[in-house]
C-alpha cells in the first residue's frame, strides 16, 4: 500500500486520535451503557487501520511493533479477565464479589465508581486485549499479503524453518 | 477383574483366550526349536530364492506398492468404486451442499412422519 | 403479522446466504455469503427477545416502563458477532493463502485433496 | 473451599490459562514452553481423573458460573435456572477422562515432533484452546455454552489444521473444514435460539424437563443431529474429515479425534438428555443407525483403496464413528421401551460408549505412529515405504497393538466393544450386524496393507538412514498403549468401572433433569 496524499494524513492526524478517546470511552461504560469491552476495543483498534491507509504498509510496519501488541496489550488483558473470574473462586468462578447492593445503587451514591462491581472492570479488561487481537489481526493480515513476496514458498517448502 | 462380559447372548473371557494364547505360543517355539541351525552360513543356503536367482540390491525392486494391492478387489469392484470417488469431488462447495442436502431431507422427512 | 417480518426478514437472508454459497465460484464471495448467514442468525436471535414496548434492562435506567427487553438473546448475538468476527477473519487470512499457493480462487480449483 | 467442588470449572480453568500463559512463556525459550504444554497437560488429566472419581462417588456433579455459591442452580427461590451451569455427570466425565488422556498422548507428541518448526508459541497457545474447548464440550450444561465451545475449538482447529502454512494442502483442508464447520454452527445456533424462544430458556436439563415434540422442536432437533453428525463425520458429511486428519500436525491430529467424540458427545446429550422420553417417533433413532451403517461401510470401503497413511486413517475414523452411531442409535431407538432396553438395547449403548474409549485411544494411537512414521522418514505415501520395521521397533510394536485393536482382533477392547455392538444390533435386524461384520473385515484388510508395505518387506536403499523416533514421542504413544492393553485385559473392570456408570447415566434423563432442578421429577 503506498501513502494517501497528504491531505488524507493530516487528516488521519487529526481525527485518529479521537478515535481512541471514543473507544476509551465506549469501554469505561460498558458496564452500564450498550457497548462494552469488545465493542470498544474495536473502535480502538481501528486506529491502527487509519494509519494504515493514510500512510501506507511501510511507514506503519516500522512503527508498530507486534510483540507490544501481543503481550502488552492481548495478555494483559487475557491474564487481567481471568484473575478477576479467578478471585471470585471462593463462592465460584466468576463471582462477582466487588458487587453493590441494589439499594446503594439506586440511590445515586455510587456515582464515579462503578457500580456494577468486576463487570466494569472486565469490560475494561476484554477492552484492552480486543485493542491488542484486533490490531495484530491486521497486522498480521497485511504481513500475509506480502508474505510469500519476499520469500517464495519454494524456499519454505520441508516447513524446516 | 478377570470375569466374563455378558453380550446378551453370550459371553467373552480374556483370560481364557490369553491361556491359549500361551499354550499356542508354547507349541510354536517348540515346533520352531526342532529346525535345523546347522545350516552354512555364507553360502547360497542363505538365499532367499531357492531357484538361485539374483537377489536385487535395492528393495524397491521387489515390493509390491500399496497402491497395488488388493488389486483384485477393486477392479471386481469397480462401477462401485466409480460411483464412490465421484461424489467425492473435494470441491469445497460441494462438501457443503451434500452437509445442506441432508439437513434439508432430514428437515422435510421429519415433519411427514 | 407485522411482528413476524423480521423473521421473513431472516428466512430471506438465510436463504441469500446458502445460494450464495452454492452459486458462487469466488472464494471471497462465500466468505461474504457466510457473513450473511452469520448476520441473519443474529437478526433471528434479536428478534426473538424483542418485547413490544420494552425498555432496557437495567433495573434504574428503565424509567417508568414495567416491560423489559429480554437481555439474554442480545448476550448471546453479541457473543455470536464476536465468534463470526474471529471467524471471517481466519476465512479471509486462509483465502489469502491459498491465493498465494493456488494463483487463484476459484473454488473448482481448489481440490488437490480428493478421492 | 472445598477443590473437589470446583472440578468441573478446574477443568476449564487450567487449559484456558495455559492458552493465555503460552505467548509470555514461549518468551522463555523452548524449554519453558515445552514444559508449559506438557504440566498444563498433565494436569488436566488429573484434574479430569479426579473429577471422574468425584462424579462415581457422589452422583452429578454441577456448577454454576458467578453464582453466590457453586451450587446453587436455582437462586432467590426462582423456577428456572438463569446462569451458564456446567453439569458433569458419569457420561461427561468419562469423555472427559477420555479427551484428557488424548490430549496429554498429543502434547508428549508435539514436544519433540515441532521442535523443528517456527511459531510455537502460538502452536502451544492454540492445543490448550482446543483442549479447553473439547472439555468445555463435554461439561457444560447449557445449550448456548455447547455452541461457544463448538466455536472455540472450531476456531482452534482451523489455526492448528493450517499450522503449516506453507503446505498448500494445509491451507486448503482448513478452508474447507472452516467453511463447512462455520454452516454448521449457525444451524446450531438457530437451533439454540429456536429452543430459546420456545421455553425461554437455555439450560439443557431445564428444557428437557418441559420440553414437547412441536414442529419447531422437530426443526431443532434436525438442525442439531444434522450439524453434530457432520461434526463427528458421519457418510454424506465426512469429505472434510480426510483432509483436516491428514493435513494437521499429528499431535493435533490426535487431538482432533477426541474432538469429534466431544461432537459425538453433544449429538448423544441432545438426543437422550434433553428431547428423550419426548422424541416420539423413532425416524431420528433410525436415521442416526442409518448415518452409522453408511459411514461404516463407505468410509471403509473408501479406506481400503487409499495410499497416503494418514488420509486412510481418516477414512477409518468415519467408519468407526458409524459403529458410535449404530449402537447409541439402537440404544436410543428402544429408549422407552423396559423390556427391550433390559434384553438389548443397554448392551447396545455399554458398546457405543466403550467403543467411544477405545475408538480414541486406538486412533489416536494409529495417528501417532503414523506421525512417527513421518517425522523418521519425510513421508506419508505408503508406496515409497517399506521395511520399516527393522528400523523403528517400537513403533512397529505399538502399530500392530493399535492395528489388532481397531481391526477387531481378540483378545483386543476393538474386539469386545464390537462384539457387543453386533449382538445387539442383530437383535433389532441381521441387517445391521452384517454391515458392521463386513466392515471389520474390510478394516482389517487395509491395516494388513498398511502393516505389510510399511513394516515388513524388504528394506529399502531410499530409507537405508532412518532412525527410531526420539524418546518423548515414544512416551507419548506408550501412555495410549498402556490404556488399550489395559482396557483389553481387564475388560470386565472396565466395563463395570469406566463403560456402564457412563451408559446408565446417558439413559437417566431424569437423574440429569433433577440434578438441576431438585429432583422431584
Amino acid at each position: 500500500m503506498r501513502p494517501l496524499s497528504v491531505v488524507v494524513r493530516t487528516g488521519c492526524d487529526f481525527f485518529a486520535w479521537f478515535m481512541i478517546v471514543f473507544g476509551v470511552n465506549i469501554v469505561l461504560h460498558g458496564y452500564m451503557t450498550p457497548g462494552g469491552g469488545f465493542q470498544g476495543g474495536a473502535i480502538i483498534a481501528t486506529f491502527l487501520v487509519f494509519l494504515l491507509v493514510a500512510y501506507g504498509g511501510k511507514k506503519v510496519l516500522s512503527w508498530a511493533n507486534e510483540t507490544i501488541y501481543e503481550i502488552l496489550f492481548e495478555e494483559l488483558g487475557l491474564l487481567c479477565f481471568f484473575i478477576l473470574a479467578f478471585l471470585g473462586l471462593n463462592n465460584s468462578f466468576f463471582y462477582n464479589f466487588l458487587a453493590v447492593p441494589l439499594g446503594t445503587v439506586s440511590s445515586g451514591i455510587l456515582s464515579i465508581f462503578p457500580s456494577s462491581g468486576t463487570t466494569a472492570l472486565m469490560s475494561v479488561a476484554v477492552g484492552i486485549e480486543v485493542t491488542g487481537a484486533l490490531s495484530l489481526v491486521i497486522l498480521t493480515m497485511f504481513k500475509g499479503i506480502r508474505l510469500f513476496i519476499q520469500n517464495p514458498p519454494e524456499e519454505e517448502l520441508g516447513h524446516d524453518r | 477383574m478377570w470375569g466374563k462380559v455378558y453380550t446378551g447372548f453370550g459371553y467373552w473371557d480374556a483370560s481364557a483366550w490369553i491361556l491359549f494364547f500361551f499354550i499356542a505360543a508354547f507349541f510354536t517355539l517348540w515346533l520352531r526349536s526342532q529346525g535345523r541351525s546347522d545350516y552354512k552360513k555364507g553360502t547360497e543356503q542363505d538365499e532367499i530364492y531357492w531357484s538361485g536367482n539374483e537377489v536385487p540390491e535395492d528393495g524397491e525392486d521387489i515390493t509390491v506398492p500399496a497402491s497395488s494391492a488388493y488389486w483384485g478387489f477393486r477392479k471386481a469392484l469397480e462401477p462401485f468404486y466409480r460411483g464412490l470417488l465421484g461424489i467425492h469431488t473435494g470441491i469445497a462447495t460441494d462438501i457443503v451442499g451434500y452437509y445442506v442436502m441432508t439437513v434439508a431431507f432430514l428437515a422435510v422427512f421429519i415433519l411427514l412422519v | 403479522m407485522i411482528g413476524n417480518a423480521p423473521f421473513f426478514a431472516v428466512g430471506v437472508l438465510f436463504l441469500m446466504g446458502l445460494l450464495g454459497i452454492f452459486m458462487t465460484k469466488n472464494l471471497i464471495k462465500i466468505a461474504i455469503a457466510v457473513t450473511i448467514l452469520g448476520s441473519s442468525v443474529n437478526i433471528f436471535l434479536v428478534a426473538l427477545g424483542y418485547r413490544t414496548g420494552g425498555t432496557i434492562p437495567v433495573h434504574f435506567l428503565a424509567g417508568e416502563g414495567t416491560t423489559m427487553v429480554m437481555p439474554t438473546p442480545q448476550a448471546m448475538t453479541l457473543t455470536a458477532i464476536v465468534i463470526a468476527l474471529a471467524t471471517t477473519a481466519l476465512l479471509l487470512s486462509l483465502i489469502m493463502l491459498v491465493w498465494r499457493h493456488y494463483g487463484t480462487i476459484d473454488v473448482d480449483e481448489i481440490r488437490r485433496l480428493r478421492g | 473451599m472445598n477443590w473437589n467442588d470446583h472440578l468441573p470449572a478446574l477443568i476449564l480453568i487450567i487449559p484456558l490459562f495455559g492458552a493465555f500463559i503460552a505467548p509470555i512463556c514461549s518468551l522463555g525459550g523452548k524449554t519453558a514452553r515445552n514444559f508449559l504444554l506438557v504440566v498444563i497437560s498433565f494436569i488436566t488429566l488429573i484434574v479430569a481423573f479426579m473429577l471422574w472419581r468425584h462424579v462415581l462417588a457422589n452422583g452429578i456433579s454441577y456448577y454454576v458460573m458467578g453464582g453466590d455459591k457453586f451450587n446453587l442452580s436455582l437462586p432467590s427461590g426462582m423456577a428456572l435456572p438463569v446462569r451458564i451451569i456446567l453439569e458433569v455427570d458419569a457420561f461427561s466425565a468419562f469423555m472427559a477422562l477420555c479427551g484428557a488422556i488424548v490430549s496429554f498422548a498429543g502434547a508428549l507428541f508435539s514436544v519433540n515432533y515441532m521442535n523443528r518448526f517456527s511459531g510455537m508459541g502460538r502452536f502451544v497457545s492454540l492445543y490448550c484452546l482446543l483442549t479447553t474447548g473439547m472439555l468445555g464440550m463435554m461439561v457444560t450444561g447449557d445449550i448456548f455454552n455447547f455452541f461457544i465451545f463448538i466455536e472455540i475449538s472450531s476456531i482452534a482447529s482451523f489455526g492448528l489444521i493450517a499450522f503449516w502454512r506453507d503446505k498448500p494442502t494445509a491451507i486448503e483442508a482448513s478452508f474447507k473444514y472452516a467453511l463447512i464447520s462455520q454452516v454448521g454452527s449457525m444451524l446450531i445456533l438457530i437451533a439454540a435460539g429456536t429452543l430459546y424462544g420456545k421455553y425461554n430458556m437455555l439450560n439443557m436439563a431445564a428444557i428437557g424437563s418441559v420440553l414437547k415434540m412441536g414442529t419447531m422442536e422437530k426443526l431443532a432437533l434436525v438442525f442439531l443431529v444434522g450439524s453434530l453428525a457432520m461434526k463427528c463425520g458421519s457418510f454424506p458429511m465426512h469429505m472434510w474429515l480426510p483432509d483436516a486428519y491428514a493435513e494437521a500436525p499429528t499431535g493435533v491430529t490426535c487431538l482432533l479425534v477426541a474432538v469429534s467424540q466431544a461432537s459425538l458427545y453433544g449429538l448423544m446429550r441432545v438426543c437422550y438428555s434433553i428431547y428423550g422420553a419426548a422424541m416420539g417417533s423413532s425416524f431420528i433413532p433410525w436415521m442416526i443407525i442409518v448415518f452409522g451403517l453408511a459411514s461404516m461401510f463407505f468410509g471403509v470401503s473408501m479406506a481400503v483403496v487409499q495410499h497416503d497413511i494418514k488420509r486412510l486413517m481418516g477414512y477409518h475414523s468415519v467408519s468407526q464413528v458409524g459403529y458410535m452411531l449404530l449402537g447409541l442409535g439402537v440404544g436410543l431407538l428402544v429408549l422407552d421401551d423396559a423390556r427391550a432396553m433390559a434384553d438389548y438395547g443397554f448392551t447396545a449403548i455399554k458398546g457405543g460408549v466403550f467403543h467411544i474409549f477405545n475408538y480414541t485411544m486406538y486412533k489416536a494411537l494409529l495417528f501417532l505412529t503414523a506421525g512417527a512414521i513421518y517425522y523418521a522418514t519425510g513421508k506419508r505415501d505408503l508406496n515409497e515405504m517399506g521395511g520399516l520395521a527393522r528400523r523403528m521397533p517400537y513403533t512397529t510394536f505399538m502399530f500392530v497393538i493399535a492395528a489388532a485393536a481397531i481391526s477387531g482382533l481378540p483378545p483386543f477392547n476393538g474386539f469386545v466393544s464390537k462384539l457387543l455392538i453386533y449382538e445387539s444390533s442383530f437383535a433389532v435386524h441381521p441387517f445391521l450386524a452384517v454391515v458392521a461384520l463386513v466392515t471389520s473385515v474390510l478394516t482389517l484388510a487395509s491395516f494388513v496393507k498398511v502393516f505389510q508395505t510399511a513394516f515388513l518387506g524388504p528394506e529399502k536403499n531410499s530409507l537405508a538412514k532412518i532412525q527410531e523416533v526420539p524418546a518423548a514421542m515414544l512416551i507419548g504413544m506408550a501412555v495410549l498403549t498402556a490404556a488399550i492393553l489395559g482396557a483389553s485385559l481387564f475388560p470386565s473392570w472396565t466395563l463395570s468401572t469406566l463403560v456402564e456408570p457412563a451408559a446408565r447415566a446417558l439413559v437417566d434423563q431424569s437423574g440429569y433433569i433433577g440434578a438441576i432442578l431438585g429432583g422431584g421429577m
